[in-house]
């Protein structure tokens, strides 16, 4: 059954810990293993911080929505800014082998969601993260 | 996240407690870089036992201080690492880039 | 400095955990006490589970808003519902020493917080939290 | 949450695990009144150990369940209270009403 939640936060670091607690439970909630659980938080935590850190160039108190969503599919995480928008050249992060700090969030992202897309919508930036369930998952490799 | 350091013969140990997300990594590579470059003990070992949380920025953090070690000849060594520590590390490839040991008694004679 | 973030959920059972380990965690961000982020999480809860059981006769799917801020005084907790008015006759709950089940949501919230407030906005009904930092509530007694 | 029934001598213990609140504290009332309407338990004892969060309606139906234990005339003791249950209950005034044992080896003699 559908089950949805939304959250209007400002791009404020202070605030990741208050979403992923949020976002840990909804996965709980929906069914996901604890191991799950966790993974998907990483996700969406590095979804905000890289909204927070590029799109709005670590300025605080500007508004970030987050809408998290059971489905029939799996867990759809939306996440909405108004910062500057990605460009797609540069979203692949660094080549792990080259060792050196930063460049590692789009990596995480894209190994533990199984969809990534962003896309630009009236009311500016939308990514959208999706999570199968296990049985999909499995499915699909 | 709370940081703190301890002095355990020639060995600097900087103990972590909590989540280090973006709004504590910079703490924490601040930390790493003043123990590092500071003093010069022969040996920092950094201790995850009770952190509960790591995200990227923390993973730079960390990564920041194994490039400063190594330019020092300092041995950087991580312990203690719990399951959400060690997965990431894991899935950014970096496990192995580090010195890791179990117990903070191995990482003080490794 | 002032800091807010708002939820937007389903009268569902189902999520009042996930709202509590959000309201939880911002307690502790804004600096509360461990036994007070507790009690806190807990006035919240009973404040959503009479919306849910009163307000919406425990249908679900109906939509609540709980804005957590904090500001100046302490942290303050708006909760909005469509559903329907509490009727203020009915508010007090049961004597205490009256042991029987029910009617202990109204004590609880009223114990732990330092204003209950209930009225009408465009939106709906609302309900007005707060709970003073501790200096303050000291001062008050 | 979820519950679990043991039979110990004359006395059933429920296990309470998980968070108590309106989602699933019918649960809970269910399977009390059960429990103790079904079998002819001398004692039943509710081992709260490992709840970390009751909310009102869980309160309510541990009342309920001691209603109905003294219209059956069987002892209905809680033990294991964390301090979550146990500030609820403080709150509500309702701590002093329930016969609360701090083990359940405390609770099967008590
Ligand atoms: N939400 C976003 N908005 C704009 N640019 C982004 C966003 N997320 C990622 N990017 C771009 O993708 C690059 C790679 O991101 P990432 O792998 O997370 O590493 P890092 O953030 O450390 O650079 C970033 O440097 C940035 O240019
Ligand atoms: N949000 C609300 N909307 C409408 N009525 C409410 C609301 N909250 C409380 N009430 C009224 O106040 C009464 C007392 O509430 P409470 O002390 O929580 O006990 P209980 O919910 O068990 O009856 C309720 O029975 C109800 O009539």
């Amino acid at each position: 059954m559908n089950l949805s939640l939304k959250l209007e936060l400002p791009s404020d670091p202070e605030l990741l810990r208050v979403i992923r607690s949020a976002v840990k439970e909804f996965a709980a909630v929906t069914g996901f293993s604890e191991d799950d659980c966790r993974s998907i938080t990483v996700a969406v935590d590095e979804a905000l911080t890289n909204i927070i850190r590029h799109a709005y160039q670590n300025r605080h108190g500007e508004p970030i929505d987050l809408v998290c969503r059971r489905c029939d599919e799996g867990l759809e995480f939306i996440l909405t800014d108004r910062g500057q928008p990605v460009d797609p050249a540069k979203l692949h992060g660094r080549p792990l082998a080259d060792v050196r700090p930063g460049g590692l969030g789009m990596h995480i992202i894209q190994k533990i969601m199984d969809q990534v897309e962003y896309g630009q919508v009236p009311e500016g930036n939308r990514l959208r993260l999706m999570k199968y369930w296990k049985i999909r998952q499995e499915g699909k490799s | 996240m709370k940081t703190s350091t301890r002095q355990v013969g020639d060995a600097t140990i900087v103990d972590v407690v909590g989540q280090i997300d973006l709004h504590s990594s910079s703490d924490l590579r601040k930390v790493l870089q003043e123990t590092l470059r500071g003093k010069t003990a022969a040996r920092v070992v950094v201790n995850l036992g009770r952190v509960d949380y790591i995200d990227s920025s923390g993973v730079a953090a960390l990564v920041e201080g194994l490039k400063t070690s190594m330019g020092l000849k300092i041995r950087f060594v991580l312990c203690g690492l719990g399951p959400a520590v060690k997965e990431l590390l894991k899935l950014t490839q970096l496990l192995s880039v580090f010195q890791v040991c179990e117990s903070e008694e191995q990482a003080l004679r490794a």
